[in-house]
């Protein structure tokens, strides 16, 4: 039980030097810990300003964390040899969820697959020409695209390009940052299929990063629920999504299913700002469930059970209502 | 307030270069006395400038004498007329700082008028006409459209004074053509940036409000243009600067500009150094003007830095 | 009584390369404080059918070729300048997608939406900001929120004040473009409930324009489904929700997984939208139809009245 | 206001500008091969003769100056320099101020704060108070004004090429080549420099009309070529004190220098509009 990648204790804060006004810090990223097992997928959900897009520039090696560690196969990625460091970069793949500024638009769809091996520059022309095919053809593009600028394709093509850039040196880990948000509901279903089929074929690692649990649901094994820069709840997938601990969740959950609105609050609240921190669990303002221990003590990440850890105060007492089955036995929708 | 004072404190470093520059200028011919004196001196009058002139010393210990000097205002004494360099100046310099404001205050009323025009009637005849009118004026060099006016305005029709101050008249065409000189640029700039404003989402909902039509136009897709061609301002008011010795030659405006022309041809070099380290400096505080009047405009500047 | 009756609308859009045929035959009708959701992918014209309705598809270079757009009897298409800016703002409104970008950088919330009030309302200073405050309070808007900037609030907060520029002045029609697409998650639920309560109070009739099928059932009564440029089936939601007939629609509802389930797989439509610079003889679904025959490829099918309020356009139910 | 939709502009290649440009060019490199008269030879016998339409002989067909010469000769010279000052704005101001725009742009550290100081600072330095004191150090002549101008030119291309790197570095496939261990160097060349060519492209096309017109500007005031080798803009200065009956010395020039400079727009222009749309 290998874990390619994981964060132990992670801190990440700014502190911008104020000139004139007080130095102000903010705390993006408190006490993340994360890991995620060879072959699995962790679905890291959460809104703008959780700090799941910091969390991966992180991994990524983008930023820096303030405390704490990250490794790479158990090894400190601080302490890597050059060569370690340089399997990291081969190993580490990432696709955004923007098609259209993820591609160079002056370079050909050929070279901007190619680019990785290029880099590496361990091979010649014709193993990258031979390699380029076939993942093309993996993906589902046509041969003929090579020769084509990005300008000429849609969004769902677009994103097949840039899932095979990132698959083409077959990766052990690739982190997936909103793929699909910004594709048509249509197109949505080809890429997370495609995902999951080579998932299912060369048993690669994902990090597959939403605002929108469903679709994280869909592809994650574990699944790990961010919200103002702290993990309010780990665990496998039928755990958050079928008994869910955390208000959080069930206010993530309730908002992205179909029911009447009448159940829903008008007044369920704004994220609390970087820069005045509120004192205790960061989601006491927006919790209906909230009590003063909450409004004072932040609660701490704790294992309710067979690695189902919730950072809740009164994570047992609440009862919360779960929308969600998994049917995963079930292909078919019926009308 | 912090963004100006960031504003200062880089001008006061660009000035600080500016001297620099001035300096090295000055003295990249390695022995600036040969140009000073004529061929025909003999070694003692050489030898007698020099060590006045502190030549002698090292670049660094003169540059240090330099800027101590133009800190406490003396700019050294004109070598022909033997008044000191700043009397000279100061007299001359409101008749330059007038043209230049006027030629500003041209130059943004006729941007303001066809840059908005030709951006509200995009593509159409008037459109075309202001920008070939633009093209013209960039294209044509201010002297050569300042000779044709001289001509045609005061030769032949009499109607406009040719040369010299004084009355109002006087002012008209250099400040005039100076003016419509920097319009030209200015006039492109804020026609491109209002074509992107007016196609904008919050001009799309001002309309949709019901807004009148002068309204969405002069309140909000001009504030909004007109701010971004104030961010582009310092390449405009370079050529303001160099504009205005032109004219001031041509039209005997007794500038600033004109004395820096009589004092080049008259190999007086302590002026022409004066001159160029204060044009410098005015060039650097116009920008800054303009970046605090941006900051004025544009809330998210005031706020950001 | 009907506020809104779009009738065969046909519209052009002339872009650099060529003309594109952007609203084939668009009906629709609205009553006065009915919630009509137009549901449909990008580029099937939902946008450009709204911007028509509210007299601006001449900015934008859409000419409407055929049909009428009757509001409240009166040809919107047909409006002339002095007409079209009493009704903008005060008859019929809208609410863009991104809060962020609609509303003017420089110029505090409190002026522009004075400025709006008082176009339409002959009152003094005062009383606008009477109004201003009134509303903004039933958008649970802070009064200190209104002397900020756009640029110091948050997406959520913006949108909600949007609500209150355009409700301020009692239009009888508002189209929600997408309007909280650009929202988190959590806020978007308290965004639509608002808008929900508010369209009831202000009696004003809301066309809610989406491209996310559980977001249009839980706010409208009843749904038109566009695509390319036409609209494909119109019915109460309970209608399309639970007995969907178009090809289209059904496969819609299995795309976007409405019960929000985990399964094995997702349901995919294959193929692309047509692009729209030829005008399409047939049915538009045609090639990417499972049932399509060639009668469906030739000629237009007509439209099919399964019961008063649920109609579908497609050969294939006419001949059950 | 019936708002005219976009319709295709017809966008067809500015022939007219390109030969123009194409004759400035070889005029400048061959020009002095073809001179029908010296240039600098004085005859004051025919002294102020009008071009051959206006009563002058095909012997002088635009006529001749003050001191006899022959405009169409001392023209052809002067194009020389022109095309000299053009082509040093190109190389100096092109080359040079596009890198340090890009290292500013790019590394945004010291190198940054250093490089936009001193654009600044030669922003605020326009060509001619340079040539001023070049003038004065090492003496007016083509060195002086090539400097002043070329100067005066790398920080305009430095602060706009400095502020698209600023937009291009924020797309998502420069992070992207970053992650996948691609080199500061891989990343300028393949990904930076081909987005920001086709701007540089048409900013040189638009600045060499600029420079041609400093150097005009320079000349006029006897800061740039040393009098008996002619330049257009010394030949408007010298025609202007004679415009009554000579009009034509200052005329000639002026005209073609703005139809050079025009031509080199239009063309400029035209590669934004054709360029700009492949992107």
């Amino acid at each position: 039980m290998s874990n390619v990648i994981e964060l132990k204790n992670v801190d990440k804060s700014y502190t911008n030097s104020g000139f004139l006004k007080k130095t102000t810090c903010a705390h993006i990223l408190k006490n993340i810990s994360l890991q995620v097992e060879k072959g699995t997928t962790l679905g890291l959900v959460g809104e703008s300003g959780s700090g799941k897009t910091t969390t991966t520039r992180m991994i990524l090696r983008q930023e820096k964390p303030t405390n704490g560690e990250l490794f790479y196969e158990g090894k400190n990625v601080e302490e890597l040899t050059k060569e370690v460091e340089e399997e990291y970069r081969n190993n580490v793949q990432v696709v955004f969820q923007n098609p259209y500024s993820s591609l160079n638009p002056k370079m050909r769809v050929g070279e901007i697959i190619a680019e990785p091996l290029v880099i590496t520059g361990k091979y010649n022309k014709e193993e990258i020409k031979k390699r380029v095919r076939s993942i093309m053809e993996k993906v589902g593009l046509a041969q003929d695209y090579v020769e084509r600028f990005p300008s000429e394709f849609s969004g769902g093509q677009r994103q097949r390009i840039a899932i095979a850039r990132a698959l083409i040196q077959n990766p052990q880990l690739v982190i997936l940052d909103e793929p699909v948000s910004a594709l048509d509901v249509s197109v949505r279903g080809q890429i997370m299929n495609l995902l999951k089929r080579v998932q299912e074929k060369n048993k690669t690692t994902y990090i597959f990063i939403s605002h929108d649990i469903a679709t994280v649901g869909f592809l994650s094994d574990t699944i790990a629920v961010m919200y103002f820069g702290t993990i309010v709840e780990y665990g496998k997938t039928e755990d958050i999504l079928e008994n869910l601990r955390h208000p959080y969740t069930e206010m993530l959950i309730s908002s992205d299913s179909v029911r009447n609105l009448s159940e829903a609050e008008e007044e369920s609240g704004e994220i609390p700002s970087h820069y005045d921190e509120p004192k205790g669990c960061p989601f006491a303002g927006r919790c209906k469930y909230a009590t003063d221990e909450c409004r004072n003590v932040t609660p701490q990440l704790k294992d309710i059970g067979d690695g189902h850890k919730v950072a809740c105060h009164n994570a047992e007492s609440i009862t919360l209502k779960s929308v969600v089955k998994i049917n995963r036995r079930k292909p078919e929708y019926q009308i | 307030m912090r963004y100006l004072a960031k504003k200062i404190i880089e001008a006061l470093i660009t000035i600080f270069i500016v001297t620099i520059i001035v300096f090295l200028a000055i003295h990249s011919s390695g022995d600036p006395i040969n140009s000073l004196l004529p061929d025909s001196a003999t070694e003692a009058q050489r030898q007698e400038l020099t060590e006045k002139l502190g030549l002698d010393r090292p670049l660094v210990e003169q540059y240090g004498r330099f800027v101590k000097d133009a800190l406490s205002g003396d700019l050294g004494t004109s070598y022909t007329s033997k008044r000191p360099v700043l009397e000279m100046i100061a007299e001359k310099l409101p008749y330059t700082f007038e043209l230049a404001l006027v030629a500003i205050i041209i130059a943004f009323i006729v941007t303001i008028i066809f840059g908005s025009l030709a951006a509200i009637w995009k593509n159409t005849i008037l459109d075309r006409i202001i920008l070939a009118i633009a093209a013209f004026f960039k294209a044509s060099p201010i002297f050569f459209i300042a000779i044709l006016a001289v001509q045609l305005l005061g030769v032949k029709l009499r109607v406009l004074p040719v040369a010299g101050a004084g009355t109002p008249l006087h002012l008209v065409m250099p400040a005039g053509l100076l003016g419509l000189a920097i319009a030209s640029d200015m006039t492109t700039l804020l026609r491109s940036n209002m074509i992107a404003v007016l196609e904008s989402d919050f001009i799309k909902f001002g309309r949709l409000r019901g807004l009148p039509e002068y309204k969405v136009i002069l309140k909000h897709a001009l504030r909004n243009s007109f701010s971004s061609v104030l961010a582009l301002s310092s390449f405009i008011f370079a050529s303001l600067i160099s504009g205005s010795i032109v004219v001031e030659t041509i039209f005997a405006w007794p500038g600033v500009g004109i004395l820096s022309y009589n004092s080049v041809i008259s190999r007086d070099f302590p002026v022409v150094q004066g001159i160029v380290l204060i044009l410098s400096i005015l060039t650097i505080l116009l920008s800054f003007t303009m970046d605090a009047l941006l900051a004025m405009l544009d809330p998210r500047i005031r706020k950001s830095v | 009584m009907n506020i809104l009756e779009v009738k065969n609308l046909v519209s052009q859009l002339n872009t650099e390369d060529g003309v594109l045929h952007i609203i084939n035959d668009v009906s629709f009708a609205v009553k006065e404080d009915e919630c009509f959701g137009i549901i449909g992918e990008s580029g099937c014209g939902k946008t450009m059918t709204s911007m028509s309705i509210l007299g601006y598809s001449d900015r934008i270079g859409l000419k409407a070729v055929s049909g009428e757009i009757l509001f409240k009897g009166e040809d919107v298409l047909k409006f002339s300048k002095k007409r079209l800016r009493e009704y903008n703002g005060k008859e019929a409104a809208i609410i863009l997608q991104d809060p962020m970008q609609a509303l003017d950088p420089l110029f505090t919330i409190k002026d522009q939406m004075i400025e709006t009030i008082r176009r339409h309302q002959k009152v003094s200073k005062k009383e606008a900001e009477k109004i201003m405050i009134e509303t903004a309070e039933s958008l649970s808007v802070a009064k200190e929120k209104l002397n900020c900037y756009p640029h110091q609030l948050s997406g959520g907060m913006l949108q909600r004040i949007v609500g209150a520029m355009v409700l301020s002045c009692r239009p009888k029609l508002i189209i929600a473009d997408e309007p909280t697409t650009a929202l988190d998650v959590t806020i978007q639920l308290q965004y639509l409930k608002l808008l929900k309560r508010l369209q009831k109070e202000y009696h004003t009739a809301l066309i809610f324009i989406s491209h996310d099928i559980k977001v249009i059932s839980m706010m409208c009564d009843r749904i038109a489904v566009m695509y390319a440029g036409e609209i494909v089936e119109t019915g109460t939601r309970d209608d399309l929700f639970y007995h969907p007939k178009h090809p289209y629609t059904q496969a819609l509802f299995k795309a976007t997984n409405i019960d929000g389930n985990i399964r094995e797989r997702y349901e995919t439509i294959d193929g692309a939208p047509p692009n729209l610079k030829e005008e399409i003889a047939g049915c538009p679904f045609a090639e990417r139809c499972q049932y399509a025959t060639d009668a469906c490829i030739s000629g237009k099918p007509e439209v099919v009245k399964i019961n008063d309020e649920h109609t579908v356009k497609c050969r294939r139910i006419a001949d059950e | 206001m019936k708002k005219l939709y976009k319709q295709k502009q017809v966008n067809s290649l500015p022939i007219v500008s390109l030969v123009v440009i194409g004759i400035f060019v070889l005029n400048g490199l061959f020009g002095s091969l073809i001179l029908p008269k010296d240039p600098t030879e004085t005859d004051l016998v025919n002294k102020l003769l009008p071009p051959v339409f206006f009563g002058g002989t095909w012997n002088y067909p635009l006529g001749t100056d003050e001191l006899g010469r022959d405009v169409l000769s001392r023209i052809i010279a002067g194009g020389r320099v022109s095309l000299i000052v053009a082509a040093a704005a190109i190389v100096v101001g092109g080359i040079v101020g596009t890198a340090l725009g890009i290292i500013a742009g790019y590394y945004e550290n010291l190198a940054d704060t250093i490089i936009t100081r001193l654009t600044d600072a030669s922003l605020a330095f326009p060509s001619i108070l340079l040539a001023l004191l070049l003038s004065i150090g090492i003496g007016p002549g083509e060195k002086a004004a090539i400097i002043a101008i070329a100067f005066a030119m790398w920080a305009k291309y430095a602060r706009t090429v400095r502020s698209e790197v600023l937009i291009i570095k924020t797309a998502n496939y420069i992070t992207q080549a970053k992650i996948m261990g691609a080199g500061d160097l891989r990343i300028i060349t393949r990904h930076i420099l081909p987005n920001i060519k086709d701007m540089i492209i048409v900013m040189v096309s638009l600045e060499v009309g600029m420079s041609i017109i400093s150097e005009a500007s320079l000349s006029f005031l006897g800061l740039s070529v040393v009098p008996p080798t002619p330049s257009w803009g010394q030949m408007i200065a010298d025609g202007k004190n004679y415009f009554q009956n000579g009009w034509w010395v200052s005329v000639f020039p002026a005209l073609i220098t703005i139809i050079t400079v025009l031509s080199f727009q239009r063309f400029g222009n035209w590669l934004k509009v054709s360029k700009g749309g492949k992107a």
